[in-house]
């Protein structure tokens, strides 16, 4: 089992002749995603690899596939746009790849999908991985290996790292998730934790959190209160300053909200596990999975 | 993106905000002449990227054009805060009956616009969040709706009693909200709005943070840049596609993403050492990149080694290494370099390395070990 | 019994100390109306005829009384402004008297109202009055009287005409609805229809139509398929020519559709009786009431 | 409010639409000076509120000046349905290659202004929706986010297969919503939109119907209002504040409330009769507004009864009385006058009418028919 993809996943590719779109739409063929279907604009009734059919438009991609997701890779300037032309196409999951999206236009997309009842990951994010099933995004497939622990993470290379680690230790994972760094994104931590705790192969999970906002603080009260799983927690940025931007829109300190320190005291108080490096997820999640 | 005071105001007056006249001066000459052109008491005011100017000395009332060059001539060259004063305001200074706080930021929580009003205004107004909260009025605003004007009135009549006062705060908060979706900003504020003796209301001080990602689409807005109160080096790196921030240790990091940048420089602290900066080259592999951000770090005189820790993903590790050797010959390094790579293409990438005399780790903590040892005048493990 | 107001229903007056207001506001408390409180802005403090306290804002007034419901009286356009602030103010129904509110305004109110879960009634309606309860508008008291009676009606003088005409005839209701004219509003028939439907003390329905649009074709179908109770329909304007406006913004025949033969043939179809002239209504309903 | 081609082609323009040059006639000469102008073949196009002038001869294609000078001599003063052509608009004859239809509307189902779009253009567009359905795509907009880039394309690929034509199609989409929306319209198309042999995108005809609420806040499109081409009973009913439909019987009605009106009107042919208007004096008890309803109905020469239909509710009927008594002393009537009035002070109302010789009824029913057995030339009952 897994969250959000799986084996029955049917995939639209939006962008799927572009740079990225057509480099990772093969990596996901490669790893056994069902891709059935692309869209560009204009390139309608052509065919992607000679197999995927492209649509010029989401709602005529899904109309002829019976899609039920897709994932973006346009740029910055149209992404809002590609987001709710998805939530308004029939599809109930939406993963937004790219990095750049206004946050104002975040502001007008988020009623947009949650009216909808469909479920956006992103932008900003690497998408997610059901290892052995589906892989939707940009995470390694290589790195990854079916078992039982839930990753969930605002940072993409940060989640290779620990993902990796635990593949390396012999620790497989149900699903990970990369929430995107941006203030305004589609799901949470606690969407994803909710999600895990009811998925019966997940038995723990890993949480990669990062300075800025209150997220993780919220996430971790969900734990306190509606999780039997255990969690192990990390958080990225304990050497930042305030008030400076870390490379993520969301990874900024200010006032007195959003330190490491405090979402760390957080998980503490939650009786989650703690990573004090990426490192320290391998024995920590080991120790919970006896 | 920072701007500054007269450039918030630019585009708060292009709204329909009333803002007392006033022009920018580079030099003390300059700000005599505009003095002498209002013909009236004027405030010569700092424009720095920075809080508290006022505190520092940068903000000076001045009865006359002579002691408008005077004071500007005191402002102009001051360092507030590590950044040089290269331009002053002169503006028409007001009379002051009572100064009101409006801003509004995009909130993470609510997922929208949020407006925090406060009769309490003209001081730091998280001072007023921490201290006396009940004098906030936050009001939200989803964007779908845009500022119903029953919410804005709401606001005027949380700050005045008056409804003449009320209804012109009203029209100041549609101004500003106005201003604050077209210009794609993060936090745009008024501090203080000022009611006169006369009663007319008066937008005193003004600032506006814009959200990097809306530059593209808003190329007046960019142009507004002011890369001369910037830090030399970010201003390199933001040209070379880079996120860097100077921190004030003597590790340099060369990170692939924001997270695990952040993680590797917190490993750094962990292991005993402190990170020079924090520097995430992205998830293109162009060599470029790699060599742009070796010539930031190491301009970095305090830098006393330096750490790559890359994760290939998108990321081509032997591009990667091709950018580290290209960079190195043709600047070669005074401080040793630790190089940690992993992923995509690993293998070749140490080949690379390997052929051209580097040595490199697949593992993070040795790596980051290594290079705490080296800044520490250690020797590599 | 009734639907949507009743003795406890605690009003507030947007608009108290216009001219129209405040003339409708004795009324509705010398029909004994709770009226709580009125809103005028910069009058915040005053009080309306010594007794009704004043606020600047509907937040305020509800924060302070405690009331569920409002009644508009504010110029045209200011309306839609007053709509939202009502239903953001916490209140459960907001009822709209204003004439000439700009339909698009009217797109932007609808979703509004509708997902805040506020009934609004109107725009340009006369309101609606519970016989012997309360009255919110200004439908004439005088000329109702309590009974088993439900009319519904988008108009207002032609509602007079029937009810007088009702209780002349010693037939009373339970309340009168005025839905208004306005082709986008926020209360329909099958609205009213539903709440009559459900009230006990309701044995049969009156509802007076017009042409223009197809609101009473599905009536028409509700009351076919959900209705136990007798409904007697009559549709106004059998004689206007198609194109033209009869004073109503939504009283226009366009095209094939919303003519008073369409309708009234679905009324027909439904099995409701059918009032050919307004004075039809008397023995009509006195024969369901049996 | 209808306004003229010209006038919503300009508009249009103002959005950013494509459309071809053009001006307004209202003399012959006139008409040759632009043809000659431009230089090319143009279109010469009655300017009047009414569907179908085409066919009516009041739309013609002219190679040169003269032909225009004389096609205008032919359709300046023209009678189409009623409505004398006092205007005409030249206009740059385009190439066409394709023709397609575009229109907004308010629909009252959705509660949205919804696009229909469709291939088939030039045509009337109820014909297509009643014979070929499948042929038009409806697009509904909610107004909250505007019209998305997304659907525009849709929209702009269920018209055209290439896709800079579906672009350029998707530009004039958002240009025409941005037009609707900021003139108050209640229904906005442009029939036909043509694209050239060369590919372009043109407006070649373009409409526009205002909603009257809008007129108040928007004075520059209540200003396009041309009296000139409006029956002048109702151009008068308006300035007066009534509303008033002229139809085609003999019973003048004067009545309170639009419903109410109509179904006085029923009655009336209920009863045998037929009605000569529509006239509702809305819930004002201004003794003025009986004066001018008066005024219209009797200058109508096939009225030959009138009757008042009032219920008082906010309107007093004594007002009424005395706005009737008022009325007739100043111009005597010359037809019979039957009233019916209740409600509202209905005592005070009567005794006032009685005073003055006239007689009224309370019963609906009973007026009605008095009315129409008068205006067969029978007597009152």
């Amino acid at each position: 089992m897994s969250i959000f993809i799986d084996k029955n996943t049917k995939l639209i590719i939006q962008g799927i002749t572009g740079r990225d779109g057509s480099f990772h739409a093969k990596q996901m063929m490669e790893y056994g995603t069902q891709v059935v279907a692309g869209v560009t604009p204009g390139k309608g009734g052509q065919k992607f690899e000679g197999k995927v059919p492209i649509f010029n438009t989401m709602v005529d991609a899904v109309q002829a596939t019976g899609a039920n997701a897709s994932v973006i890779y346009v740029p910055p300037a149209y992404a809002a746009d590609a987001i709710m032309e998805a939530a308004a196409s029939g599809v109930a999951f939406v993963v937004c790849i790219t990095e750049g999206v206004p946050v104002l236009d975040m502001t007008k997309v988020h009623p947009f999908v949650k009216e909808r009842g469909v479920r956006l990951l992103g932008p900003n994010c690497p998408g997610l991985i059901s290892p052995g099933e589906s892989k939707v995004g940009i995470i390694p497939g290589g790195i990854c290996t079916p078992g039982p622990v839930g990753v969930v993470s605002r940072s993409g290379t940060l989640t290779y790292e620990v993902v990796d680690k635990l593949t390396r230790a012999g620790i497989g994972q149900t699903t990970c998730v990369g929430i995107g760094g941006d203030p305004i994104n589609g799901t949470n931590f606690i969407d994803c934790l909710e999600a895990f705790e009811k998925d019966p192969k997940t038995k723990a999970v890993a949480m990669m959190g990062e300075i800025g906002g209150t997220d993780e603080q919220e996430a971790a009260a969900f734990v306190k209160k509606h999780m039997k799983k255990p969690v192990v927690g990390f958080i990225a940025g304990q050497t930042a300053p305030p008030g400076r931007r870390m490379g993520h829109a969301g990874a900024i300190i200010s006032g007195s909200s959003g330190t490491a320190a405090e979402k760390i005291e957080a998980f503490e108080a939650a009786g989650m596990g703690v990573a004090k490096r990426p490192k320290d997820f391998v024995e920590l999640i080991k120790a919970r999975l006896k | 993106m920072n701007i500054h005071e007269y450039q918030a105001k630019e585009i708060l007056r292009s709204h329909g905000v009333n803002i007392p006249p006033g022009k920018v001066a580079t030099t003390p000459t300059e700000a005599e002449a505009i003095a002498k052109e209002y013909g009236v008491a004027v405030m010569v005011k700092a424009q720095v990227h920075v809080g508290g100017r006022g505190k520092a000395g940068g903000v000076k009332f001045c009865k006359t054009p002579a002691e408008a060059k005077e004071k500007a001539a005191a402002i102009l060259g001051m360092d507030i805060k590590g950044l040089t004063v290269e331009k002053v305001l002169v503006t028409v200074a007001e009379d002051i009956g009572s100064e009101a706080y409006v801003g509004i930021i995009v909130d993470r929580a609510t997922k929208k616009p949020v407006f925090m009003v406060s009769a309490a205004g003209g001081i730091d107004i998280e001072q007023v969040a921490a201290e006396t909260p009940e004098k906030i009025l936050y009001v939200p605003v989803d964007v779908r709706y845009g500022l119903p004007a029953y919410d804005a009135m709401r606001m005027g009549f949380f700050l005045y009693q008056d409804v003449k006062q009320a209804r012109a705060a009203a029209t100041i908060m549609q101004q500003l909200y106005a201003a604050f979706m077209a210009s794609g900003c993060s936090l745009a504020e008024i501090n203080p709005l000022v009611v006169t003796p006369k009663g007319v209301l008066v937008a005193v001080d003004g600032k506006m943070v814009i959200d990097d990602n809306e530059l593209d689409r808003l190329p007046a807005i960019a142009a507004m840049r002011d890369e001369s109160s910037e830090a030399p080096s970010e201003v390199e790196a933001r040209n070379a596609n880079l996120t860097f921030i100077k921190l004030d240790g003597n590790v340099g990091c060369v990170v692939n993403g924001a997270g695990l940048a952040m993680a590797t420089m917190d490993l750094v602290k962990y292991y005993g050492g402190e990170p020079a900066n924090f520097l995430d080259i992205g998830g293109s592999s162009n060599p470029e990149k790699v060599v742009a951000a070796l010539r930031i770090i190491t301009a970095d005189p305090s830098v006393k080694a330096i750490l790559f820790n890359i994760f290939g993903g998108i990321t081509r590790t032997d591009d990667v290494a091709n950018g580290i050797v290209t960079a190195t010959k043709s600047n070669p390094l005074k401080v040793p370099l630790v190089i940690r790579l992993t992923g995509t293409n690993e293998a070749e990438a140490m080949k690379i390395l390997k052929a051209n005399g580097f040595s490199a780790s697949n593992d993070m903590d040795e790596a980051v070990q290594q290079a705490v040892a080296l800044a520490k005048g250690g020797k590599a493990a």
